[in-house]
């Protein structure tokens, strides 16, 4: 048991140092030099207090919508959906941010709220479809992010705003906003989201691991109809699950709406947060502790890829591929153990 | 003296258990030669590595004298191993052909000749009487005609060595017989047999000699002539195992169960329970018997809240539970021991520690205002495993790890110890070796002792005459009569289980 | 606009819109069919895309012609070999199959991407100018009304999608290997007991996903945008995905699938055209895609099982 | 592993080198579009080159530098990194900025902000906004002028306030010349869906439009390709594609069945952000930073017009391109923006 512990905590190590070790490979091949391309990501990603500050306001939505993908996964659902979730989200919080002024206490909070009930309506529906019609939920998700871009599009033009692209900035009683970050970190854009997020993982953690809904959610995702004979409701669980992985998306997208941009705009595309999340939740395991470890180095590559072509002149794709590489080597963890296994009994 | 087979000195283990150690199994060529164990005692292995599924640790197989290294199925096949699997390898999508000729398919073209194929599958299945439907769908065949097509796909691939392991558990009484009378068929046309079969009835019927195993080791072969059911049973347990269900005689008090003019449909909308009326007392086991297909799971699922029911009553205690949603029903006081474990009894990739709360795990003291108390759950797990003697090593360990009959046991314990006022036990032994099986109808006894009603669905005759103090026969959706079992035979409910009554009332 | 009119807009839209998503779903029929989920197939259409157009730029010169048909076999080839990333991963190594089709999908993007800032030293290539030619299909097209709507002014590779959806049919209902492959997906070890290799059908399946997703990419990228850049593919491969689930892993369904969501994009573009609904909000006709793919399921295509297996690595002897 | 290290306050402000302090150092950061995007980045990027070629600066932190956007979250930062490499005057590209600009600017007092295509009203921020609907003004009016069969077609990428200035200013240039002739206007409801740009353009030019004017990013490319497509299907039909922000004569290239080469690009509307980035760098170097000012680029400062490949537009629609050129910058004609 114990061996296996350890194991669990370092096969991601593992991917991680293997992907890294992958990309300087791939840098050298190309004719970049992986030292002063990694000098730069690492730069880019903790260098001063600047660049911390931004690494924690990139991984807050990360972690939420990590937290969003892996609770309806270890529930037996996978929701391609949280970008749209976090579309609509986004969307709510700023408009609760700029429909009333209220005091901080009660503004913020519902800001958050409204979110999350957006990303959980969101949710609802393909829950909805799946446990009353049987309707894959896959489908359904990806069709419901087209239409919160759309919608929402529309909205922010003709509801938000007098034809225009951009909304009023939210209320300062609306935002997330810390002076006293902004002055620890140089005036980067971290915020007192990042408490959120942390919430957000300890309810994820408490709730599937520690109550009795958890119990039943986890039971309904490996086997309906064992769930259906102790007398669970089957169907109520299945849209449950979908809508507080919806709200847990919500919420990201409020992270982006009342934290990092305060405004909301018209948007040509996707965010990239939802599918981001979802390989956030699978290197971490789709465990909210690994999760938080997933997001913090996700975060800190994406952060830190912005400095590589400038300080490097490596292209910031060279991230993504390293990011893909420690998700292929962290998904192969069985050849890894295999490997450890093997270098245990030899050492023995 | 010739072996078809001898496999000598097997050694396999699975991470932190030996399965098979130092086993040694020789069958004659034209022989029925039964393997007898524990639930868990290592013969499903044995024959996975005859069969090539696994690699053994250690020891050697010689097939016709020849020794042979079996690192596949493919190489059984060709050497003339044919298996009949314990848990059927059937694609339940397919047709009975295509389950049959797959991997072997006659080609017209490039395609498979399904034609040439049905007609290859009716001359064997004619030839050896075992009689499919080649364009049925599997899904929708009974459990028999599913047996005969894992015969047939032996037989098709040429088999002269075929491994039965467990056939007769899912089968009833009446396919039972045919099976056995597959069985001499096949060694009439010069074929050897493996049989694995907790049924020490059965060995002493058909089998030439028996080699029995006990928790991985090998204990010996005797010859059946030579033995008796009682020897086997002490060879394989260890102990002396008593047949006869000691009881008293029951002393049945109030109605708990009442059902009246229940009629139940099945998901095609045939209705599969037709106007019953039966009813269930304190301090009473009612056994039901029949043949499979005639009402008995939508009867059970109709009791239990997992099927609608269209029209009539069920009441518990004289409270109306029609159509109540499991868990009120649950709550009411009903245990449910049901007829497939893997999918309803069991969250498989739960531990088995949080499976033994699976209906209860929402109240006191599991848990409280909506959250867990993980170690009350498995005080409670380890008490319930230590006291039905489930063998697992630990409370974490997840469901799906444990054997079968370990898992029943689990079931049982969790079901029994909610002291329900009706306890349904459907098929409770299915698969479990003699052992398990004694323990377990000492429990059901227990409970109606204690006054509780329990309802006992089961194929084998034996275990309905057995266990129950009154027999209700189900035809067609209907309870064609009600038997006494000390004053019946088997012959007669086998005649009532296949409709005599209701013809002759007919007429 | 008459009725008629409309429909010689539909129809031909469904088809060049379907004709990547039909190559694309058919090859996600094969891997999910032998027990290998694909959300990989995204990335995959991007290989796909990405060689297509390198191809192209780099041999119109050579091949003149038959460049883009060379290209897409390039494509094919590419994203196959690329499929065997996912192949290992979830093959071999046993990894979770999502996990690794999203792997692949990010890496897909960040090294088509990589390759081609370091190939064209910006963000996306030159534009091809050898691509496919609109045609009429003779006989079929001077049928009169069907001829115009079906037979005029489409792609060959649409045409070509359709047929091979009916050779995938064959091949998967008809073929020992189709038979095989189902096995696999259904009951590995019911398969693995009659002596069928199933981490040979399983590679073979995901192989097959990868070349077909080539294509896809590739006729994409050669009709469509013509270049290759970060936009070029953006989310195709999901809706891909889509028409397999939607036409319930069928090779027949997923074309059905792909052709509605080609008919939905092009009734949504019509729309706009129609004079009494040009006064309602363009969102409606932006979203009536994906709300008609929503209503089509509930409505009457409803619940479907996908292959037993799906999702499972196989591992000999496991309970 | 990325906890640890959070101790390195006082490391971090060293970060930022001064300077050559005679030097004037210039910056940009690109929308998500990126540096390269044949488009209005691209431009923008030559500008500041021009800009710096002409003052003998090196590209680089101490000359003129540009940072690209992976996504809208990088813009803020990607501005910040700039500012904090002390850069005196830095261009946020792109209305998609308007915000980060903002932000930056109340944070960086003392560093020199211009928005591109965006109004910011700050003291320490010049915004560049260009007369859009005057160029597709004159390119309605080459519509207008050249279509055969009256009827004309719009795509848009996303519905927003830049873009309707685009449709506005065709539909008023078109009927300004042509009263009978209609024009059909869709939106794809992104700049990135190629494959619904070539729907839309099949749609148009099937029920009878011959010219199509795109203000649709990548979407555009799909117009082209279905333009290229119809004309090599049937060579004598004449249809045509109106291209944006640069010259997109190349985009128009074609070969029919036979090998011969053709072009299908009527005009352009072109927006020469780089004529007024390089102008806005020069005025800042002299001393002159417009804070605080809305500059707006039209046709009277060479930044908005048509493109020069002109040889589809016969000379009578050239005369009138000059003559509504001439309207517009005397004030005769004013185009309308929404
Ligand atoms: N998503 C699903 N996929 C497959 N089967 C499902 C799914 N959801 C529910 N089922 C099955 O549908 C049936 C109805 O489930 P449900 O939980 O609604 O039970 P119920 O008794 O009808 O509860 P209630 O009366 O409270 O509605 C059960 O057999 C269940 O196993
Ligand atoms: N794949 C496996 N991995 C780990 N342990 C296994 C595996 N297969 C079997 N075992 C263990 O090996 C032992 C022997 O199992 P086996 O299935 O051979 O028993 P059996 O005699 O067939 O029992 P039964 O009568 O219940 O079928 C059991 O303890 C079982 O838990
Ligand atoms: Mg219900
Ligand atoms: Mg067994």
């Amino acid at each position: 048991m114990n061996l296996n512990r350890y194991m669990n905590l370092l096969i991601p190590v593992i991917a991680v140092i293997l992907g890294i070790l992958c990309g300087a490979i791939i840098m050298l091949v190309s004719g970049y030099n992986p030292i002063a391309g990694y000098n730069a990501l690492w730069y880019g990603m903790f260098g001063d207090s600047y660049y911390i500050g931004e690494t924690v306001r990139q991984l807050t939505p990360y972690i939420l919508t990590g937290l969003a993908v892996a609770f309806a996964y270890r529930t037996g659902l996978f929701n391609i959906g949280v970008e749209g979730q976090v579309i609509v989200g986004w969307f709510a919080a700023v408009w609760v941010g700029v429909a009333f002024e209220l005091p901080a206490f009660i503004h913020l909070p519902l800001a958050i709220i409204v979110a999350a009930l957006a990303g959980a309506l969101w949710g609802f529906v393909p829950g909805l479809l799946k446990a009353r019609f049987k309707v894959h939920e896959v489908i359904v998700t990806i069709m419901m992010n087209y239409i919160a871009l759309h919608v929402t599009n529309y909205l922010i033009r003709n509801v938000l705003t007098d034809n225009s692209d951009t909304s009023e900035k939210v209320y300062p009683s609306a935002s997330l906003r810390s002076e006293f970050f902004e002055n620890i970190t140089d005036y980067s854009r971290m915020h007192n989201g990042i408490f959120i997020a942390l919430i957000a993982a300890f309810i994820m953690w408490f709730l599937l691991e520690k109550t009795t809904k958890g119990f039943e959610l986890r039971a309904v995702g490996f086997n309906h109809d064992a769930a259906h004979y102790a007398g669970m409701n089957v169907n109520r669980n299945i849209i449950l699950s979908m809508v507080i992985s919806g709200a847990f998306a919500g919420v990201a997208g409020a992270m982006e709406g009342l934290g990092t941009f305060e405004y909301v705009s018209v948007k040509s595309g996707f965010t990239g947060i939802g599918f981001d999340g979802i390989a956030v939740a699978l290197i971490g395991g789709n465990a909210a502790i690994g999760i938080l470890f997933s997001a913090a180095l996700f975060g800190g590559l994406k952060v830190g890829a912005l400095n590589m072509p400038s300080e490097a002149g490596v292209p910031n794709e060279l991230v993504e591929i390293i990011i893909a590489l420690i998700i292929f080597f962290v998904a192969s963890s069985y050849f890894i153990r295999w490997i450890l296994l093997r270098f245990k009994k030899e050492g023995k | 003296m010739n072996y078809v087979i001898e496999m000598l000195n097997i050694r396999k283990e699975f991470p932190g258990i030996i399965a098979n150690d130092n086993i040694t199994l020789q069958v004659k060529k034209g022989e029925i030669h039964a393997l007898l164990g524990e639930n868990g005692a290592g013969k499903s292995t044995l024959m996975n590595v005859l069969f090539g599924l696994y690699q053994p640790e250690k020891g050697e197989i010689r097939v016709n004298g020849k020794k042979v290294n079996i690192t596949n199925p493919n190489i059984a096949n060709d050497l003339g191993i044919g298996m009949v699997h314990q848990h059927f390898m059937l694609v339940n999508t397919f047709t009975v052909t295509e389950n049959i000729i797959l991997g072997n398919e006659p080609k017209k073209g490039i395609s498979v000749s399904i034609k040439e194929a049905e007609k290859q599958v009716k001359e064997i299945s004619e030839r050896y009487g075992l009689a499919v439907d080649p364009t049925a769908k599997v899904s929708d065949i009974s459990v028999g005609m599913q047996q005969r097509v894992e015969i047939l796909k032996t037989l098709y691939r040429g088999a002269e060595i075929l491994i039965f392991d467990e056939p007769t558990a899912v089968l009833t009484p009446q396919e039972i017989k045919e099976l056995i009378q597959i069985l001499k068929t096949l060694i009439k046309e010069g074929k050897s047999i493996i049989l694995i079969t907790h049924k020490l009835k059965e060995i002493m019927e058909v089998c030439d000699r028996v080699t029995v195993i006990r928790k991985g080791e090998g204990i010996g072969t005797v010859d059946v002539a030579n033995t008796n059911p009682n020897e086997l049973a002490s060879l394989m347990v260890g102990r002396e195992v008593s047949f006869k269900t000691d009881k008293t005689t029951a002393k049945p008090k109030d109605d708990v169960l009442t059902i009246t003019d229940l009629i139940v449909k099945d998901n095609r909308q045939v209705p599969m329970v037709n106007s019953l009326t039966l009813s269930v007392r304190s301090g009473e086991i009612v056994g039901i018997a029949g043949v499979d297909g005639n009402g008995q799971s939508e009867l059970i699922e109709a009791i239990t809240g997992l099927r609608k029911v269209a029209s009539g009553t069920i009441k518990l205690n004289n409270k109306e539970i029609t159509n109540m949603h499991p868990r009120k029903i649950t709550e009411t006081g009903v245990g449910h021991i049901p007829q497939d474990r893997h999918k309803h009894g069991l969250v498989l990739d739960f531990p088995i520690g949080e499976n033994m709360v699976l209906q209860t795990y929402y109240k006191q003291p599991f848990s409280k205002i909506g959250v867990l108390n993980f170690k009350t759950i498995y005080d409670k797990a380890k008490s319930l495993i230590k006291e039905f003697d489930v063998r697992t090593p630990s409370t974490s360990t997840l469901a799906r790890a444990l054997s079968g009959g370990n898992q029943q046991k689990a079931i049982i314990g969790r079901e029994v110890d909610r002291n329900p006022d009706l306890l349904i036990a459907a098929q409770p032994t299915r698969g479990l070796d003699v052992g398990a099986i004694e323990f377990i109808h000492s429990r059901l006894i227990e409970q109606r002792d204690n006054g509780k009603a329990v309802l006992l669905i089961s194929f084998e005759l034996d275990e309905i005459i057995n266990v129950s103090d009154r027999i209700a026969v189900i035809y067609e959706g209907e309870i064609v009569d009600i038997v006494d079992p000390k004053q019946t035979t088997e012959q007669e409910l086998g005649l009532l289980m296949a409709g005599s009554k209701r013809q002759k009332e007919g007429n | 606009m008459s009725i008629l009119q409309a429909l010689e807009i539909i129809i031909p839209t469904a088809l060049f819109v379907a004709a990547p998503l039909i190559f694309t779903a058919l090859g996600g029929v094969f891997s999910e069919r032998s027990g290998v989920v694909n959300i990989g197939l995204e990335g995959l259409m991007i290989i796909g895309a990405f060689v297509g157009i390198v191809f192209n730029l780099q041999f119109d010169d050579i091949l003149g012609k038959a460049t883009p048909w060379f290209a897409i076999l390039a494509a094919m080839v590419a994203a196959a070999l690329f499929s065997l990333l996912h192949a290992v991963a979830s093959i071999t190594f046993k990894a979770d199959q999502v996990v690794s089709g999203v792997a692949i999908n990010f890496l897909a993007l960040g090294l088509s991407l990589f390759l081609v800032k370091n190939i064209y030293e910006k963000g996306q290539t030159d534009r091809i100018s050898t691509s496919f030619n609109k045609m009429d299909i003779p006989l079929l097209s001077d049928i009169p009304v069907i001829g115009k709507i079906f037979f005029s002014g489409g792609y060959i590779t649409s045409y070509l999608a359709i047929i091979l959806a009916v050779i995938v049919w064959y091949v998967i209902y008809k073929t020992p290997f189709g038979l095989r492959l189902r096995s696999v997906g259904e009951h590995p070890m019911a398969a693995d007991t009659m002596g069928i290799n199933v981490t040979r059908m399983r590679y073979i399946g995901v192989l097959l996903s990868g070349a077909f997703a080539g294509i896809g990419g590739a006729v994409y990228a050669t009709i469509i945008s013509r270049d290759f850049s970060h936009a070029t593919i953006s989310g195709q491969g999901f809706m891909a995905l889509a028409a397999v689930i939607f036409g319930k892993w069928h090779p027949l369904g997923a074309m059905g699938a792909a052709l509605f969501f080609g008919l939905a994009q092009g009734l949504s573009i019509i729309g706009g055209t129609i004079p009494f609904l040009k006064d309602i909000p363009s969102v409606y006709l932006l979203i009536l895609p994906y709300v008609l793919t929503i209503l089509a399921l509930t409505g009457f295509i409803g619940r479907a099982d996908s292959p037993k297996a799906l999702g499972t690595p196989y591992e000999k002897g496991k309970r | 592993g990325c906890g640890g290290g959070n101790n390195d306050e006082g490391a971090g402000s060293e970060g930022g080198k001064e300077a050559a302090d005679d030097q004037f150092t210039v910056a940009m950061v690109t929308d998500v579009g990126g540096v390269d995007d044949k488009s209005f980045n691209q431009s923008a990027w030559e500008g500041l080159q021009a800009f710096g070629e002409e003052n003998g600066l090196e590209k680089g932190t101490d000359g003129y530098d540009y940072s690209q956007s992976q996504s809208d979250a990088d813009y803020v930062t990607n501005l910040n990194t700039l500012a904090r490499k002390n850069f005196d005057l830095i261009y946020g590209i792109g209305y998609l900025l308007q915000p980060a600009v903002e932000e930056i600017a109340e944070q960086q007092k003392d560093t020199h902000f211009a928005i591109v295509d965006s109004v910011v009203e700050k003291p320490n921020v010049a915004s560049i906004t260009f007369k859009e609907h005057q160029g597709s003004y004159l390119v309605g009016v080459v519509a207008g002028l050249t279509t055969k069969t009256n009827k004309v077609g719009f795509v848009g990428g996303v519905e927003g306030d830049l873009i309707k200035k685009f449709e506005v200013g065709f539909v008023e240039g078109v009927k300004a010349v042509n009263p009978d002739a209609t024009v059909d206007v869709q939106y794809a409801g992104a700049f990135d869906a190629a494959d619904k740009g070539k729907a839309i353009a099949s749609s148009m030019y099937g029920s009878g439009a011959d010219i199509i004017y795109h203000a649709a990013g990548g979407t555009g490319n799909g117009v082209f390709s279905e333009a290229i497509d119809l004309k090599v299907q049937d060579p004598d039909r004449e249809l045509w594609v109106i291209g944006v922000d640069k010259d997109q004569h190349e985009e128009g290239n074609g070969k029919t069945k036979d090998g011969e080469e053709f072009n299908i690009t009527l005009t352009s509307m072109v927006k020469r952000v780089d004529v007024a980035v390089q102008d806005l760098s020069e005025k800042a170097k002299a001393g002159e930073f417009p804070g605080g000012e809305v500059i707006e680029y039209g046709i009277e400062e060479e930044a908005i017009g048509i493109s020069p490949s002109d040889e589809h537009l016969s000379e009578e629609v050239k005369a009138k391109v000059k003559e509504y050129e001439e309207k517009i910058v005397n004030g005769e004609i004013e185009v309308p923006t929404k």
